[in-house]
């Protein structure tokens, strides 16, 4: 039984090799079966189109001639024990980088492998303690929950002044997942209103919750009168039906991305999110060149199975930085590739400029779009590069 | 907890009774598998997805049948499903030497069930547009239109169940067959045929699950998980074996659940209902209504 | 003779239904004493109450002039009480020698804790147990077959093997629930035999049966209980002839011939 | 030392020098798999001594593995223990546990007792992920504190191999020592036959419970090796599917026998690994592996290959004595 395990996996390893000159190998670590499938398949279009455009383009310029790009993708079932073994497990098949794994959870996991394994790595997990981790293999082409809360908390705000008047009498709802990102997003939340003395209420939910009339009863009975959710794809339209049931018409309310997606829009009724705002790295209603060009290239590949969403854009985004980035260093060495991410300066992704900080942050922008008539229309982006001193 | 008191309390109890009723009918699918078969099935979970992806996938979307003929199209074909796993898994299965086996044999059916979904209909979670979406509103009280098919659903089929069991000759062969395999097959009962029939309605009472959970939790591979779960607190709680017991524990796990968000943050609302089911466990594992076991 | 085990006015209700009712016997030391009756008639009840397998309703149960009502199966039979079954009970995923080996459980004090230990001295007492377990089935005559998986062995050999079980334990006290059932003439007449081969080393033996021939030829001392309450009780002749028991057995119309 | 005993002793350290060869050969990925293996085997053996031997059906296997790597992490990272003393809490851990699903099992059986330890197992995780302050919640526990012996620091995931090794090894022997004994006995005579076994003597409810706690032990021996070796938990990785997984690891090696357990690790441990290529449809693939094995094999693996052994052994000896 033993010999035959390694017998297998050697060969396996063998067949892969690839002709010269040497293809450049992308290794995606993402959920292709389990809850999260679907992000998963979502990663990996959108990874596959960028690999298309520069394949079609003859593939990366380098000094010693033009390298095919290939991907391979392993199925980490979202596990934060599993992730190691697949991430290896690419490594050993030849990738040169790394994309993904989906979760912050996962990334937190990986945090002694990739210095182990010393291979860049880049997704789009948005914790806050991705950084702490000062982990220089480890970086992330999304802007983490800390910018975004203060991009959505400043446009409640903004809201609520307008509407009336002063802040005075605000109580902001924070209702989020009790799972990484949701968690993340409220402590970030909580530092902010309490920075800028807001009143607010803080309740988390399970992040495949379908039945949530008890939790917004509850806020409601708080006196909340604005409301910012960090969820995911199965609690977001419980969450936005119980709101409706309940009651509550045109409030402040302002998501995470995962409200910018078409398919979690389309489990809503249109009345339910009418007018909700939510910070989105991108959205196929986008009109912008990048993003139309993205979507029609999706569309054409795909044809409509799957839908173009957020996390196809980012993968798309994460590609664009990794390959500029083997392109800066003129090598496949991973160490050298890391180097070039280190160096990114302006390169312009589909989800923003990327201008990379000592450790793991690339974006500091992000959309922020208006829900109308369950379409996500873009009203422009908001650059926080300037606080961070690029 | 000051915020309690002006809080909706009829609200409260009609989202827990609607919820209850929910697990109060997957109680009743898996006692009729445990009546029919003495096999616990652990793969009634994705019997209800399957459920709901022929419905909502197959029938509802490709097909683009109008929902009510979509809705007996599943029935049928789930109840075709149900004949053909009752054949090729649950019956050697059955007579296992171990009950372990059984139960494991089970589990491993759910995994295939929901993955072949995942493959067949794709990983994203997607819904039946215009099917039961609107809810009713009693004053301040509102109910989602699902929740009352939902009731009168489970109202019917447990009140069905008990005239089938009692009066027809088929349903009393099930019966003698539940209860002595051996006996029956002596008494000139065809057991494999009946508990083929047995798997087959199961698998239409998951259906009907399906379709209606549709409209609340969305089609996804993970959407009947926490629901399957509590459906087995509900059994225990209510009364392992007994149909109107199925529907008293379901209520009660429903409302506990309920009012356990007003005292605990809600997210440890599941740890209410495994708790409840503990105890009862415990202290009366006959459950609320008790079984006059032959 | 010392009174090794003494029912007193025992009682035992199934809901409205009286299986045993206010029954009293007296079994003497290093005796046979037979428990018959019709089928139905609460003989395995009552074994299972001397057993403590059920709570008694009323009266109490005495062995070595020690109240055991109520205690525990496993700690009557630590006291020096065995049994075998009116259907047979024996471990099918094992062999037969380990079936003997499990009976004497209790011979072996050591702890988990100890065992894993001190290597040597469970060593030395799993060679006990198993030099034990060959005695006993060589004393039933099943020294043959020790390595046989039981599931595989004929209804004969598996009742003989119930009752080396019960022996592993040198018991004061053999409880045997119908051990003629089953068994082919031959099989019987060997069973018997060896009944009174372990009589005469000194256990005493309390059958339960309702198959007369067997009962008669080799029990001193008998009980027959109807519907739970006892109608007769002397030896084999009193009873042959006692017209409550034929009465009992062979219904209302049947005349004895003088 | 009979003849018998000396060929078994060979079988093992066979299998071991094996083990150890095809680690040090392989590349990182694959050393990450024989990790995972080697906790899986300590863990499948714990649940051997409930479902295997007594014959309950325990879902919770995961729970208590949770507990234990909890524990461990926050003895060793919060409470500043040292590793080791952290890794003999885990007794304490294990008979805690033990007394806690113990006693349900005494008055449950079967379906009733695979509930109770579901819930025994979800209850877990839902605190894990909600008591924020003490396990870290859904960010995770991480920089636990590894084993070090000696001078032996393992830095790389794959140097804590040899470590759990140790630990493997000593688990397998203990478990042999338990199974092929009077107590390996006693609670195969609960499965088989509770009545005749409490007829001769045995306090069936001491020996169920000490079942659980020894199976306990070992799922908080193999927790605290797990977090010692990933170095972060989080609840994410505490689903009852895992407790399926060791359920189907007993079933398909060979239940109620030890080197069925390992067998039954090995093969669910590898397989998913091996069925990789097929990529999409891996998952089902092992699933219908696991399914058909249940009913076409219902002893497991290792008896079949047990009975080709003993009947290979019979020919040959048939075939010695001819030629003699």
């Amino acid at each position: 039984m033993k010999r035959f395990l390694v017998a297998s996996l050697i060969c396996l390893v063998a067949m892969s090799a690839g002709a010269a000159p040497k293809d450049i190998v992308l290794g995606l670590t993402i959920p292709v079966t389990g809850p999260q499938a679907a992000g998963g398949l979502e990663a990996l279009s959108g990874t596959q189109i960028a690999v298309d455009e520069i394949n079609k383009a003859g593939g990366v310029k380098l000094s010693d001639g033009f390298h095919k790009v290939k991907i391979i993708y392993e199925d980490d079932r979202g596990d934060t024990t599993l992730c190691d073994t697949t991430v290896r497990r690419l490594v050993a098949n030849g990738a040169i980088a790394i994309l993904g794994p989906y979760f912050s959870g996962q990334t937190l996991a990986l945090d002694a492998t990739m210095r182990e394994l010393k291979v860049p790595l880049v997704n789009s997990a948005t914790s806050i303690k991705i950084p702490k981790l000062e982990n220089p293999w480890i970086w992330r082409c999304r802007c983490d929950d800390g910018i975004n809360v203060l991009i959505l908390g400043k446009a409640v705000m903004n809201d609520y002044k307008a509407k009336n008047g002063s802040l005075a009498g605000l109580k902001v709802g924070i209702l989020c997942a009790n799972d990484e990102t949701g968690t993340s997003a409220a402590n970030s939340y909580k530092d902010y209103f309490d920075k800028n003395n807001v009143k607010y209420y803080a309740d988390t939910h399970n992040k495949d919750e379908t039945d949530l009339t008890a939790y917004v009863q509850k806020a409601i009975a708080a006196g909340c009168n604005a409301w910012v959710s960090s969820t995911h794809d199965i609690a977001a339209p419980t969450l936005a039906k119980a709101m409706y049931q309940l009651g509550l018409r045109n409030q402040i309310v302002y998501m995470n991305p995962i409200l910018a997606q078409t398919q979690v829009l389309n489990l809503m009724q249109p009345e339910w999110v009418e007018g909700w705002g939510c910070a989105s790295d991108y959205a196929a209603s986008d009109t912008r060149p990048l993003s139309a060009a993205f979507t029609k290239a999706f569309n054409a590949k795909f044809k409509g199975n799957p839908i173009p969403d957020v996390q196809a854009a980012l993968y798309y985004s994460h590609a664009t930085v990794i390959l500029n980035a083997i392109k800066d260093a003129d090598s496949l060495d991973s160490p050298k590739i890391r180097d070039a991410i280190a160096k990114t300066k302006g390169l312009q992704t589909l989800v923003g400029k990327a201008y990379a900080s000592k450790y793991t942050n690339l974006i500091y922008e992000i959309s922020v779009a208006k829900i109308r008539n369950l379409v996500p229309t873009i009203s422009g982006s908001v650059s926080m590069a300037d606080d961070f001193g690029f | 907890m000051g915020a309690v008191n002006n809080m909706n309390l009829m609200q409260f109890i009609a989202t827990g009774v609607a919820m209850g009723f929910i697990y109060a009918l997957i109680s009743t699918e898996y006692t009729l598998i445990y009546n029919a078969t003495g096999l616990v099935n652990f793969a009634h979970e994705s019997f209800i997805v399957l459920g709901a992806y022929l419905f909502g996938g197959t029938f509802a979307r490709s097909l683009g049948l109008p929902p009510w003929l979509a809705v007996i199209c599943t029935v049928i074909a789930m109840g075709a499903f149900g004949v053909l796993v009752s054949t090729i898994v649950l019956n050697p299965l059955r007579n296992l030497q171990f009950i372990t086996y059984a139960m494991f044999g089970t589990m491993m059916l759910s995994r295939i069930i929901i993955e072949s979904s995942r493959l067949v209909w794709g990983p994203l979670p997607f819904t039946v547009q215009g099917f039961l979406r609107d809810s009713i509103k009693i004053g301040s009280t509102f109910l989602f239109k699902a929740h009352l098919y939902i009731i009168a659903a489970s109202i019917i089929i447990v009140v069905a169940l008990q005239i089938f069991f009692r009066t027809t000759k088929m349903g009393k062969a099930m019966i003698c067959v539940s209860q002595n395999k051996d006996a029956a097959a002596l008494m000139g009962i065809n057991v494999t045929r009946s508990i083929n029939l047995t798997v087959a309605l199961s698998a239409m009472l998951c259906g009907v699950i399906g379709i209606f959970c549709t409209p609340l939790f969305n089609i996804s591979t993970g959407m009947a998980a926490s629901a399957a779960l509590k459906g087995f607190c509900a059994g225990v709680v209510g009364g392992f074996g007994s149909y109107p017991g199925a529907i008293v524990g379901g209520i009660l796990i429903g409302l506990l659940e309920q009012f356990g968000t007003m005292l605990f943050p809600t997210a440890y609302k599941d740890v209410v209902a495994f708790g409840v089911m503990v105890i009862f466990l415990l202290v009366r594992p006959s459950g609320i209504v008790k079984v006059k076991k032959a | 003779m010392a009174v090794i085990l003494k029912l007193d006015r025992v009682t035992k209700q199934f809901g409205g239904l009286t299986a045993v009712n206010d029954l009293s016997l007296e079994v003497r030391q290093g005796s046979i004493h037979a428990l018959i009756g019709p089928n139905g008639s609460g003989k395995t009840t009552t074994t299972n109450l001397i057993q403590g397998v059920f709570p008694v309703t009323g009266g109490r149960v005495l062995f070595r002039d020690q109240d055991i009502t109520g205690k525990p199966t496993f700690e009557i039979a630590r006291q020096g009480m065995a049994r075998t079954f009116q259907n047979i009970k024996l471990y099918n995923t094992m062999t037969a020698i380990e079936n003997v080996m499990v009976g004497g459980h209790q011979l072996a004090p050591m702890g988990l804790v100890s065992s894993l230990l001190q290597i040597r001295r469970s060593r030395s007492e799993e060679r006990m147990l198993e030099e034990k377990a060959n005695r006993m089935l060589e004393y039933v005559g099943l020294a043959s077959i020790g390595g046989e998986l039981v599931k595989n062995l004929p209804y004969g050999k598996k009742k003989v093997l119930e009752v080396a079980r019960a022996l592993m334990t040198d018991p004061a006290l053999l409880l045997l629930d119908e051990p003629a059932a089953g068994l082919n003439p031959s099989e019987r007449g060997f069973f018997i035999d060896l009944l009174r081969r372990i009589n005469a080393d000194g256990k005493t033996l309390f059958l339960i049966e309702h198959n007369m021939d067997v009962v008669m030829n080799i029990s001193d001392m008998l009980t027959v209980i109807n519907f739970g309450r006892k109608i007769a009780e002397g030896t084999a002749t009193e009873i042959q002839n006692n017209p409550d028991v034929i009465k009992a057995y062979l219904g209302e119309r049947y005349k004895v011939k003088r | 030392m009979n003849k018998k005993n000396a060929l078994y002793l060979a079988g093992w350290i066979l299998w071991l020098v094996a083990l150890v060869l095809a680690f040090r050969t392989a590349n990182s990925y694959v050393q990450s798999v024989f990790c995972m293996l080697l906790y899986n085997i300590i863990l499948v053996l714990g649940l051997n001594f409930i479902t295997g031997l007594t014959g309950q059906m325990n879902l919770g296997t995961i729970g208590m593995l949770a507990l234990g790597a909890y524990t461990y992490g926050i003895l060793t990272v919060t409470a500043g223990w040292s590793p080791w003393t952290a890794l003999f809490a885990m007794v304490a851990v294990g008979y805690a546990i033990g007394k806690v699903l113990g006693y349900p099992s005494l008055r449950l059986k079967g379906f009733y007792l695979s509930l109770t330890t579901i819930g025994f197992g979800e209850i877990v995780r839902l605190l894990a992920m909600n008591l924020e302050s003490l396990t870290g919640g859904t960010m995770g526990f991480s920089k636990i504190k590894r084993l070090e012996f000696f001078a032996y620091k393992p830095e790389n995931r794959s140097d804590y191999f040899y470590i759990m090794l140790i630990f493997t090894v000593l688990a397998i022997i203990v478990a042999n020592r338990i199974v092929y004994s009077k107590w390996g006995r006693a609670y195969k005579a609960i499965r088989d036959n509770a009545e005749a076994a409490e007829a001769s003597g045995i306090d069936i409810s001491k020996l169920k419970i000490q079942a659980f706690t020894l199976a306990a032990i070992y799922a908080a021996f193999g927790g605290a090796l797990y977090a010692g070796y990933n170095r972060y938990l989080n609840p994410s990785g505490f689903t009852l599917e895992y407790s399926q997984n060791y359920i189907a690891m007993l079933m398909i090696g060979g239940i109620g026998t030890v080197p069925g357990c390992i067998l039954g690790a090995i093969i669910v441990t590898a397989l998913p690994e091996l069925l990789r290529s097929f990529a999409n449809y891996y998952w089902i693939l092992f699933c219908t592996v696991c399914i058909v094995m249940a009913i076409l094999l219902p002893e497991g693996l290792w008896p079949l290959i047990h009975r080709l052994f003993a009947r290979l052994g019979k020919s040959l000896r048939g075939l010695r004595g001819k030629v003699s």
